[in-house]
């Protein structure tokens, strides 16, 4: 069978790469992608504990996990919707989504 | 063994699973052989099966629209779907410049996998069924979604500004169109307690439609407009951008967009009569399977003749009207159902409990149905004044077009006389 | 619980090479004759004009997004759905709450006019 | 031994797709290499036998957030960006901030005691129905799913306010 250890690795992995993704992209919408790509790891990690270690027990609750994962779902689902409404209203008055470019903070 | 008369399906499997097993092979194997084989059969089965659909939906929508329909190749023109599929092997692949190689072909074999692979759930009869997923129902509507990837990829591969610009038009109908049919599916699960489509089927002994009528009608409505039909085809509708984002294609790739068309017809009729109107479910059907299979055909070629109906006499809506149609009437008359059906089903189910299981089906099936009938009325009542608002205040304001002579230039009064 | 899985994996893999095959048939059935005019994107007959990365309204984001915040609503109501019959009146009530919020949601949608189509 | 075959060939392509993903030079190449991406971690959540969310994460990823990704993306294209190199100048301080991460947590994670764990009794079907039991029982998660709707109509109405554009249609 599948030791635990692997999907801990692959999603440890899938994080990294995820985060290299919004350190070093230029987009801003290429950002986001890296931030779906680690809400993903989170979540491989997340079931992967809890079928290794909840899901055929006769614990009372175990699908607290399973809850985790779907606030987990929410979360990136209401980020990405008002993280894209964002960019595309900066867009929209800035003609740019590169993030250097919206310094007009700076003064 | 189940005898070959009342259960074929059943009887080839067993007698090809016994033939496996007495050549010593593992069980697990003969499993996955068994598996892969039943796959191939309903993915090619439903490819060959769209020739008949070709046929059917143009002889039915000749006669509906007062002319024949395919009659030259073979008796009643049932070739001409074959001799259609021979001249279309046979075509050449125009791939225009500029094309982004992968997506470009990914997108008609992704958007007719879609439609194949909602066959995968199915359950034909009480011992042939594709698989008994637990989660079927989701994965009949995640594989919708699929459909919609595919249309994103042919818009966008094709290097064509109308074709992205119909792909983006086509995309938000349908991801629109998806809202309804996924509450709409609530009130099966609910009803029966478990998504496993075999589960619903033999959870309906009273049918689905009686007890979900909204639910029912919306499904269709929004199954409709997922397959770009009819009143809702605006995806390749002539009057709108070109030929939608179907237009660099030729060849076989252009006719597996339509075989996917054709094939999510009568699929959607297959899913409401397993949905809704009991599946394989009539008299004798447990204990002759195939009366089950013929029913379940029977139930299906009625609904899939209703949206041949629907699709050659309603004309096109415009899209802005498909819209409000979607967001001000379905979506809300959905959540509405499944809020009474939960409401009223469970306060009032505490004081049926007395009753005799028959009697208990009858009179919470009489209620539900009161509840859909309520909030169908109330529906209907606050869309339509909402609307007419609207309308009447849109009306008010434009000046109409009243067709007014030109004014003549008027030439002072004295110039009677003269020929202009 | 994996037995249904593979055979959906096959599924799905037959499902996107048996069209695969039957594609890459025709590619070799048929004739192979390109020119550069008929390889010229179809612009309803007139050279393409300007690039092909047109602009888009907003219009198209705020449904993909209404389909979104629906569609997480759902994760939550199967299984409440599945779940329906073992539930007390209390429970159906919490749930009935968790759709009116979200009807809420709708109507500021349908008021605010964002579901129009400009 | 075949599903450990199985569990490499799958978590390979999808690490690999999401390398595409970040390192893609086209903005829409990164959009449908995520979708790749996102269907091979649906796999896994079917290897996981949390088939639920195997099923959800095709419907909710792919099916939504993937298409108003690739929504946005259209909506923010200009041709100058194409051409530009994708990825910013301090890009290798990234890639070596990553790697110290991944060496960090492999690290962190083989001094865990629980590792030569095999895996638990799998799942019975009723867990999906446990599961919405509890999502309403007022004693188990009932408030993180009241608090989930009130997130969804937030984001709902920021994200409409936000993205409407209000000088009709200039956008």
């Amino acid at each position: 069978m599948i030791p635990l250890y692997w999907y801990l690795v692959f999603s440890i992995a899938l994080f990294c790469i995820g985060l290299f993704g919004v350190l070093a992209r230029k987009n801003a919408v290429a950002m986001l992608m890296g931030i779906e790509l680690m809400l993903n790891a989170v979540n491989i990690n997340l079931i992967a504990f809890w079928r290794y270690f909840f899901a055929g027990s006769t614990q009372t609750d175990t699908t607290r996990a399973l809850a985790f994962v779907a606030i987990v779902f929410v979360s990136a689902a209401a980020e990405a919707a008002v993280g894209l409404a964002l960019i595309i209203s900066v867009y929209r008055r800035r003609q740019t989504i590169i993030p250097e470019d919206m310094n007009i903070l700076k003064g | 063994m189940p005898n070959f008369w009342s259960d074929p399906f059943g009887f080839i499997i067993q007698g090809f699973n016994n033939l496996l097993l007495s050549w010593g092979w593992p069980a697990s194997t003969v499993q996955v052989v068994g598996d892969a084989l039943g796959a191939f059969v309903l993915v090619a089965g439903s490819l060959f099966f769209c020739l008949l659909l070709i046929w059917a939906e143009r002889k039915i929508g000749g006669r509906v629209q007062d002319r024949l329909g395919p009659n030259r190749v073979g008796p009643f023109g049932l070739f001409q779907a074959v001799a259609d599929m021979l001249k279309i092997f046979t075509k050449e692949f125009v791939t225009p410049t500029g094309v982004d190689k992968v997506v470009y072909n990914l997108a008609p074999i992704l958007s007719v996998a879609a439609v194949i692979m909602l066959w995968a759930v199915i359950p034909f009869t009480i011992t042939f069924y594709g698989n008994d997923l637990n989660v079927g129902v989701l994965y009949l509507v995640a594989v919708g979604g699929l459909a919609e990837m595919g249309i994103v990829m042919a818009g966008w591969g094709s290097n064509n500004k109308f074709a992205l610009l119909g792909a983006f038009r086509a995309v938000a109908q349908l991801v629109s169109y998806e809202v309804p049919m996924v509450i709409s599916l609530l009130l099966p699960v609910m009803l029966s307690g478990s998504m496993k489509l075999n589960e619903i089927v033999r959870s309906q002994d009273v049918w689905f439609i009686l007890s979900a009528p909204i639910a029912a009608i919306i499904f269709f409505i929004s199954s409709i407009a997922e397959n770009g039909r009819a009143p809702f085809d605006l995806m390749e509708a002539e009057s709108e951008i070109v030929a939608g984002f179907n237009i660099e294609y030729s060849g076989l790739k252009f006719g597996f967009f339509f075989v996917g068309d054709f094939l999510h017809a009568f699929t959607i009729a297959l899913l409401f009569s397993v949905l809704f109107l009991g599946g394989w479910r009539g008299p004798g059907a447990d204990q002759i399977p195939l009366l089950g299979f013929v029913y379940l055909m029977l139930k299906t070629t009625i609904m899939y003749f209703v949206g041949l109906l629907v699709r050659f006499s309603l004309p096109r809506f415009r899209i802005d009207q498909m819209m409000n149609i979607n967001w001000k009437m379905l979506t809300p008359l959905a959540l509405g159902a499944v809020i009474a059906t939960a409401l009223i089903d469970k306060g009032v189910s505490r004081f049926l409990v007395t009753l005799t299981p028959v009697l208990y089906a009858i009179v919470r099936t009489a209620i539900l149905l009161l509840a859909n009938a309520l909030v169908l009325w109330t529906g209907m009542d606050l869309m339509g004044n909402v609307l007419e608002r609207r309308e009447r205040r849109v009306v008010a304001i434009e000046p109409r077009p009243v067709a007014r002579p030109e004014p003549l230039p008027v030439e002072p009064e004295q110039s009677e006389g003269e020929v202009p | 619980m994996l037995s249904d899985w593979l055979y959906i994996g096959i599924f799905m893999l037959l499902s996107l090479f048996l069209p695969a095959a039957a594609i890459v048939i025709a590619g070799i059935l048929g004739p192979k004759k390109p020119s550069p005019i008929k390889n010229s994107t179809y612009e309803c007959g007139i050279e393409t004009v300007g690039e092909t990365w047109v602009q888009f309204k907003a219009q198209y984001y705020v449904y993909a997004l209404v389909f979104l915040v629906f569609d997480v609503e759902t994760i939550f109501l199967y299984p409440w759905a599945l779940a329906y019959n073992q539930l007390t009146f209390y429970m159906v009530a919490e749930a009935v709450l968790f759709i009116l919020i979200l009807l809420t949601g709708l109507i500021y949608a349908i008021r605010k006019g964002a579901l129009e189509w400009q | 031994m075949i599903l450990q075959l199985f569990f490499i060939v799958i978590a390979a392509v999808t690490l690999i797709s999401a390398i595409f993903v970040v390192t893609a030079k086209r903005l829409m190449h990164a959009a449908l290499w995520l979708v790749l991406a996102l269907f091979g971690v649906a796999v896994l959540f079917a290897f996981l036998e949390a088939s639920f969310y195997a099923v959800v994460q095709v419907l909710v990823y792919i099916g939504a957030i993937a298409i108003l990704i690739i929504f946005a993306v259209m909506l923010t294209r200009r041709m100058m960006d194409e051409k530009g190199a994708q990825l910013n100048k301090g890009w290798w301080v990234a890639a070596v901030a990553a790697a110290a991460l991944f060496a960090g947590l492999l690290a962190a994670l083989g001094a865990w005691a629980g590792f030569q764990e095999g895996p638990g009794a799998a799942p019975d079907t009723a867990v999906l129905t446990q599961f919405g039991i509890d999502l309403v029982d007022p004693s188990k998660v009932a408030i993180p799913f009241e608090v989930a709707s009130i997130l969804l109509l937030a984001a709902l109405v920021g994200a409409i306010y936000i993205a409407a554009d209000k000088k009709g249609g200039k956008g």
